[in-house]
């Protein structure tokens, strides 16, 4: 298996009063070298608690509680705190969802630019300016040797998604974890953020794991598709299968919303009632209440992951030996 | 604006000032003994016509001299002048002594005498009480001068040990001829410099902070003391200025708040030095109104009946204010003079009647208030020792026979101007006569409010039989007869419970080990009688 | 009102009693916060002697050590002070005036604040700026000073019966002319969030009357961060009425707060009568602790950024 | 420019309320004229002097005339010490305002690694406790603070002088306690006294703000970029920090002013404090005049000194220059 990433029964829990709450459960998937993962469900499914496990940033009272997590064929979920910072912003990148807030408003973009490479390459200082306005072409940014001296505050919002773009990709990444990297722009600048970021990765090779809640954007950039409900993997599989043929009757209702696609967010949740709270967990299959097709077992029985084609699909419906609801 | 100048240019001062220059650079060629003492307060004003203010006064008399000063025990003893006497009943005349010299080494003659009291007289002095009867200053020769009055004042000695003689010369070069006057808005050299015949003189000084003092070399008098540099602060927290002494970092605190006393004592390394201030506290009480406005009593003036007087009186017990808030230091009064006063008399001091709760209740009843009545007294907290927390027993101690008392306890400057302007019922004041003789009790604080008379008779007392006898003693010349006369009033006074005498406070001084200090009981700390073992 | 509800019963629900259940420090201190309210409230019934009257003072019993023995058979649990006054009972009276002085001027700060914030945050414009002008204006001139020209200018102003009588809301009104700024910032910063929030606008359009919105939608959802500076804030005026008080231009010493206590107090501490000082400032001390104690808890429990 | 205006315009404006309150503080304060005779004046005498002074003017006369003054620097002379006002007020400020910068320089010194460490710390006993005793620090009336201060440094110990300013050198027209050794012993227990409350205050503060600033997106993002520890704390949290503990640290400095007036009294401080803690008592009005107006003139410095902070930290407030370069 040459996977660069892979995720095995992840499992996160957060510590709340007397219990802990579980917000990923049992989360599997892996993302092979160059691939785009999209990573799509709606706020509160686990989309980012996911990245950010995978980033190594959980943050107390959230911790991961079982699962491994390996990069390359190693593990690293197990690393020490600065093994995990060593690998972070040289082999696994992020992009976060607000341009605006990512930067520091008090340092130049250079400086930035220059502090994240000379953390982790080895070069001079003057060597990482010179390659700091490089990638400021790179990404699109026009001036960018006068632009090195700019402050966040003096650039736009698609600029400075830009500046981050360049942030991500500045130690030459095997993969990047990219969290809603549009969500915060307006719908013009998105598909120029969108565009740029898939010929950067196309042209270096860099993995993906694309998170958002559009499946638009899925449709456009991702190779491979994870749709999340509930803290769970609901179905994983090729974009094509799952637009085609969904098996997952959540992800059926999700796909029914990509005629409008780059939509907000109320297309997703049209399927009448919410996702259950990790406060509120809800036995067998976490969709159930929900579900049109739901029957006695999926109230009562956790559905394992069933694969359907090349997908993968945790529902009682794909299940082989599934003979149709009973009367 | 001129101050954002002072501020930038004082600010640019310290950033760009080249050569620090130290403001006290010792030099110790032979051992220096230097004597660090702090009081409650500086004084207002370098001026010794500007204020008539008892502390100021004293502290100015290290520097200036009198004609007239006082001893060890207040007597009188010769200053500037060697010898007085009266020449005529109108006249009194001076010697003046030879071989005197200012500080700055002009030679001090009859001139500067002629010339510092019509100072006193002139417009901004507030010193010119002292020399209110003299209507006319006359050299005889450079060493004597004649002082003239309309009528006969045997007085007149006693009441100038406070009017010091300034430089002519040096006056009129720094254009300080008139008193500097806060009145008048104007200050003057004089204010900030002196320049006396006094046994020490000023080095430095900055106002309110710090003021340095050092032997003056042309000094006539006899050097006792052995001191070669003075430093005074003044410190007013009570504690921090014993904090002071007990931390050695002055040689000499006063007044020393009566309860610090043992431990000043305990400490091993200062003690503590006691006498009682001729200063005498008492309370005075509304006898003009035909109804008191503070209290609930309406359409008559309960203090207008002796025996309500008479009660209060007997409900005050002084000999616990003694114990309990005094520290046991102060002096219970019978009258309205303290032992040293000119016209004291032991047989004058001692209780009119005795402290009685009961019979006080009884008086109270038959004058008519069974239920006690209420009223309002007011009341100094920064003047006098304890001022405040004396008041507040003797509400305590009226408030047990049946007298309601709304105390109205607040800083001098607000309780001058209310008991001055007549607005009280009853209130507490202190008078210590600056002349040490009794004819001033009697014309301040006892005769009919008239003019210049009467002004701290805060209670408007009226006894026609009293304002006579006060007119005798002014002019009476024979000590005997006038002494006479004196006890003759004070009796009046004390059978007609017009004012309430309470006591004399102690004085009590911290000195460290190996300081000699003189306590009078003026509470005057004199520099010259200093020695440091 | 559903807003005003929702809000309510976000503050209050199990989210921040659980904070405080497993947090001793606050328990403590709001249990010790809360007996000292109740000893104030109840002055009259608990305090041995009665403070306020200068007749149940006797010089003769005065500067007696805890435990003594009065002349007239009094005991004197924490002894007496120089006027011969019962140290306990004057505590529990200055305890009361401290905290009466403490609590009024936190509520009219409050309440000048918030409105005051209300108004210059939901209307903005020139209102705003006046008001805001002002309030740089009073935050250059400092608390203390504040306090203490106001209470000397009305000291010389009225008769001195009247100021007496008027003592405690001079003093209050003092205080709180010092501390409405920070309310009116808060609470204009808030508004200016919540004015645009949808539940707004939306309530707007519908025609909802303006004092209706304010207070029905927006004020309960500003009240949190008030409640929390408020706390401090009875802190901070209590220890500023013990400093008017220390330096003498607060309460008459006939009505004893904790301040004016230790004052007095202050001239006896190297007399040796150390409980004169000690026992009042004792009780200031833990009185101004337990509150800030107990606001620090529930400003880190109410701050959702804070929460962790 | 128009941000400087606005401040001066602010500046004006306090400085009129200032002088409105120090002639209200004129026209109704005390009565002056007990403070200046002696006790043997009569009631004629004391007419003389009110009618001298002007007391007996119409108030809008008075008010005229005070404006007209004070336009000139001039607020006269004090009645308590016959001095002019601009001299007395020269003569003592320099000794508040040593005392006052040196304990915010204590206070900002210490309260703000302080903060910053226990912040950082969050969890540790000793993080716990230093908050623990900043309350108390918080809580403490700063009379109290002086007086044990006195009671166990000078008295018990003798280690420290209890009152006064020591022996000072004269600097032009400035005197400085900091040039000698006893100097700056005397500094240290008032300037202690002083500096505890605002100490533990700023230490409260820069805690605050510094847990805040860590849970900006822009650290998460740093710590995306792999960045060493020390960098995110210090170069990047560190300095977003300062910025509202500056603000802080410009308005408490009124406070230390008025604080000082407690702190000078206790420890005979020869400042202004005492200056005015004397004008108060003996209703001095031309020096309290006087000192208001100085208290608003300090301000309006801090204020520009604070602005001027802003300007050289936060990019964001050099907004003309920026704009230019601007998108």
């Amino acid at each position: 298996m040459n996977a660069l990433l892979q995720v095995e029964n992840l499992r996160v829990e957060i510590a709340a009063r007397k219990r802990r709450l579980v917000a990923i459960d049992d989360v599997s998937f892996e993302i092979a070298a160059g691939e785009v993962l999209g990573v799509v469900g709606e706020s509160g499914a686990g989309k980012s608690v996911t990245g950010t496990a995978v980033l190594g940033l959980l943050e107390a009272p959230a911790v991961q509680a079982g699962g491994r997590i390996l990069f390359d064929g190693r593990r690293i979920d197990t690393l020490s705190e600065e093994g995990m910072r060593a690998l972070r912003g040289k082999e696994i990148a992020a992009v976060f969802q607000d341009p605006l807030t990512s930067l520091d408003p008090l340092m130049t973009i250079g400086d930035q630019l220059t502090e994240t490479m000379l953390t982790h390459l080895p070069m001079t200082r003057a060597e990482g300016e010179a390659r700091a306005g490089e990638l400021l072409a790179e990404v699109g940014i026009p001036a960018p040797r006068e632009r090195l001296q700019a402050y966040p505050h003096e650039l736009s919002g698609g600029m400075r998604q830009r500046v981050v773009l360049a942030l991500a990709f500045c130690c030459a990444p095997r993969l990047i974890i990219a969290d809603e990297p549009t969500t915060a722009l307006d719908v013009s600048i998105q598909a120029q953020i969108l565009d740029l970021l898939r010929r950067m990765c196309r042209e270096r090779g860099t993995a993906v794991m694309l998170v958002t809640h559009d499946m638009g954007v899925i449709a456009e950039v991702a190779d491979r598709v994870a749709v999340m409900y509930a803290g769970r993997v609901a179905e994983i599989g090729p974009t094509r299968q799952l637009i085609a043929h969904a098996a997952h009757p959540y992800t059926r209702g999700l796909m029914a919303s990509i005629p409008s696609m780059r939509r907000r967010e109320k297309e997703l949740t049209q399927i009448p009632g919410a996702m259950p709270r990790p406060d509120a967990p809800v036995a067998g299959c976490a969709f159930h209440p929900r579900c049109p097709q739901a029957f006695a077992r999926c109230a009562a029985e956790r559905p394992p992951a069933f694969p359907v084609g090349a997908a993968r699909v945790a529902c009682w419906l794909a299940d082989p030996a599934f003979e149709g609801v009973p009367a | 604006m001129r101050l954002t100048l002072l501020v930038s240019t004082a600010l640019t001062a310290l950033l760009v000032a080249a050569a620090p220059a130290a403001a006290q650079a010792p030099a110790p060629t032979a051992p220096e003994k230097v004597f660090r003492y702090a009081y409650r307060v500086d004084p207002a004003s370098l001026d010794p016509h500007a204020l008539a203010e008892t502390f100021t006064l004293s502290w100015l008399g290290q520097v200036y001299e009198p004609l007239v000063g006082r001893g060890k025990n207040l007597e009188l003893v010769p200053a500037l002048a060697e010898k007085w006497e009266q020449v005529d009943p109108t006249t009194w005349r001076f010697h003046l002594r030879k071989g005197v010299k200012f500080a700055d080494g002009t030679p001090f003659t009859a001139d500067d005498v002629v010339f510092s009291l019509q100072r006193v007289k002139k417009d901004g002095s507030d010193m010119a009480y002292t020399v209110a009867s003299v209507t006319d200053i006359k050299k005889v020769d450079d060493h004597t001068v004649d002082l003239v009055m309309a009528k006969p004042n045997p007085i007149l000695p006693v009441q100038i040990t406070s009017t010091y003689i300034m430089s002519k010369d040096w006056a009129e070069k720094n254009g300080a001829t008139a008193p500097a006057s806060v009145k008048a808005k104007v200050e003057n050299f004089a204010s900030t410099n002196a320049n006396g015949t006094g046994a020490f003189k000023i080095d430095t000084r900055q106002a309110g902070v710090r003021t340095v003092l050092v032997p003056n070399p042309n000094w006539w008098g006899d050097k006792t003391s052995n001191v070669t540099k003075v430093i005074f602060t003044p410190i007013q927290a009570d504690a921090t200025r014993v904090a002071a002494l007990l931390s050695g970092e002055v040689d000499m605190v006063y007044p020393v708040p009566q309860q610090d006393a043992a431990r000043i004592d305990g400490s091993g390394n200062a003690k503590v030095l006691k006498g009682a201030e001729l200063r005498t506290m008492f309370l005075n009480m509304d006898q003009k109104r035909d109804e008191l406005h503070t209290s609930d009593v309406k359409g008559k003036n309960p203090f207008k009946d002796k025996r309500v007087r008479q009660a209060i009186y007997q409900a005050i017990d002084m000999e616990a204010i003694k114990d309990r808030i005094m520290g046991g230091t102060s002096h219970v009064a019978g009258t309205m003079i303290a032992p040293g006063i000119n016209g004291y008399d032991a047989k004058l001091d001692s209780r009119t009647a005795p402290y009685d709760p009961k019979a006080a209740k009884q008086l109270l009843t038959d004058a008519g208030y069974p239920d006690g009545f209420s009223f309002t007294m007011d009341c100094s907290n920064d003047r006098y020792v304890n001022d405040e927390r004396i008041c507040q027993a003797i509400v305590g101690m009226l408030g047990r026979v049946g007298l309601k008392v709304n105390l109205n306890a607040q800083t001098r400057s607000k309780y001058f101007e209310k008991v001055l302007a007549r607005d009280t019922s009853f209130a507490m004041l202190g008078w210590q006569p600056l002349s040490y003789d009794a004819h001033s009790t009697l014309q301040d604080t006892m005769n009919t409010p008239e003019g210049k008379i009467g002004t701290y008779n805060i209670g408007n007392y009226s006894n026609p039989k009293i304002d006579e006898l006060t007119q005798k003693i002014e002019v009476e010349v024979d000590p005997a007869k006038r002494n006479a006369l004196i006890f003759e009033a004070m009796m009046l006074s004390k059978d007609d419970y017009s004012h309430i005498p309470l006591h004399q406070a102690g004085i009590a001084w911290g000195v460290r080990k190996g300081v000699n200090a003189v306590l009078r009981s003026d509470d005057s700390l004199e520099l010259k009688w200093v020695t440091l073992d | 009102m559903t807003a005003a509800r929702a809000t309510l019963a976000s503050w209050w629900d199990g989210d921040l009693l659980y904070r405080f259940r497993r947090s001793p420090v606050a328990i403590v201190s709001l249990l010790v916060a809360v007996l000292l309210f109740a000893v104030a409230l109840g002055a009259d019934a608990i305090a041995p002697y009665d403070a306020f009257d200068p007749a149940a003072a006797n010089v003769v019993d005065a500067r007696l050590p805890p435990g003594s023995a009065g002349m007239y058979g009094e005991t004197y649990l924490l002894g007496t002070d120089p006027q011969g006054r019962d140290m306990l009972s004057a505590m529990i009276y200055g305890l009361r005036t401290s905290l009466m002085v403490g609590l009024a001027s936190v509520v009219l700060a409050a309440l000048v604040g918030v409105l005051l914030g209300l108004v210059a945050g939901y209307f903005g414009g020139v209102l705003d700026a006046v008001i805001m002008r002002i309030a740089d204006v009073q935050l250059s001139f400092p608390a203390i000073l504040i306090a203490l020209l106001i209470d000397g200018v009305t000291r010389t102003a009225l008769p001195r019966e009247v100021h007496d009588a008027l003592a405690v809301p001079i003093l209050v009104f003092a205080i709180a002319a010092s501390f409405w700024v920070q309310y009116a910032r808060t609470v204009r910063g808030l508004v200016l969030v919540e004015r645009n929030r949808e539940y707004v606008l939306a309530a707007r359009v519908i025609g909802v009357s303006t004092p209706r919105i304010l207070f029905t939608h927006i004020l309960p959802n500003v009240l949190g961060p008030v409640l929390v500076i408020a706390t401090i804030n009875l802190a901070l005026a209590i220890l500023t009425e013990a400093t008017l008080s220390f330096l003498g231009v607060g309460l008459p010493s006939t009505q004893p707060s904790l301040g004016s206590l230790v004052r007095i107090g202050n001239e006896f501490v190297f007399s040796g009568d150390w409980w004169i000082s000690a026992a009042p400032g004792a009780l200031l001390v833990l009185l101004s602790l337990s509150v800030n104690i107990f606001g620090d808890f529930l400003r880190d429990a109410l701050n959702p950024k804070l929460a962790s | 420019m128009s941000f400087l205006l606005g401040r001066l315009g602010q500046t004006v404006l306090v400085l009129l309320v200032a002088s409105f309150v120090a002639f209200a503080l004129f026209r109704y304060v005390g009565d002056p004229v007990n403070n200046m005779v002696g006790q043997a004046a009569s009631m004629a005498d004391r007419e003389a002097v009110r009618r001298a002074l002007g007391l007996d003017d119409p108030m809008v006369v008075q008010f005229a005339r005070f404006i007209g003054n004070a336009l000139r620097g001039d607020f006269g002379i004090s009645y308590r010490f016959g001095q002019p006002v601009a001299a007395l007020i020269g003569e003592r400020f320099p000794a508040t305002l040593e005392l006052s910068l040196i304990s915010m320089v204590i206070a900002t010194g210490l309260g703000v690694p302080l903060g910053v460490w226990t912040a950082l710390h969050r969890g540790s006993v000793l993080s716990q406790v230093l908050l623990a005793v900043s309350l108390v620090g918080v809580a403490l009336p700063t009379f109290l603070i002086g007086i044990a201060l006195i009671l166990i440094f000078s008295v018990g110990l003798g280690w420290l002088p209890s009152f006064g300013r020591g022996e000072v050198v004269a600097l032009g027209g400035w005197t400085t306690g900091l040039l000698t050794v006893s100097g700056l012993k005397a500094l240290v227990l008032p300037s202690v006294t002083l500096g505890v409350f605002q100490l533990a205050l700023i230490m409260r503060l820069a805690r605050a703000e510094m847990l805040e600033v860590m849970r900006t997106d822009f650290i998460r993002f740093a710590k995306a970029r792999g960045l060493k520890p020390r960098a995110i704390e210090y170069r990047h949290a560190l300095r977003n920090t300062l910025l509202p503990v500056i603000t802080i640290v410009g308005l408490q400095f009124g406070n230390v002013f008025a604080f000082s007036i407690i702190v000078e009294t206790v420890f005979q401080w020869p400042g202004l404090g005492l200056l005015v803690i004397q004008a108060i008592q003996f209703a001095d009005v031309p020096l309290l005049a006087g000192y208001l107006v100085l208290i608003a003139l300090c301000f309006a410095v801090i204020n520009l000194a604070v602005d001027l902070a802003y300007v050289a930290i936060d990019p964001r407030v050099r907004g003309s220059r920026a704009a230019g370069r601007a998108t």
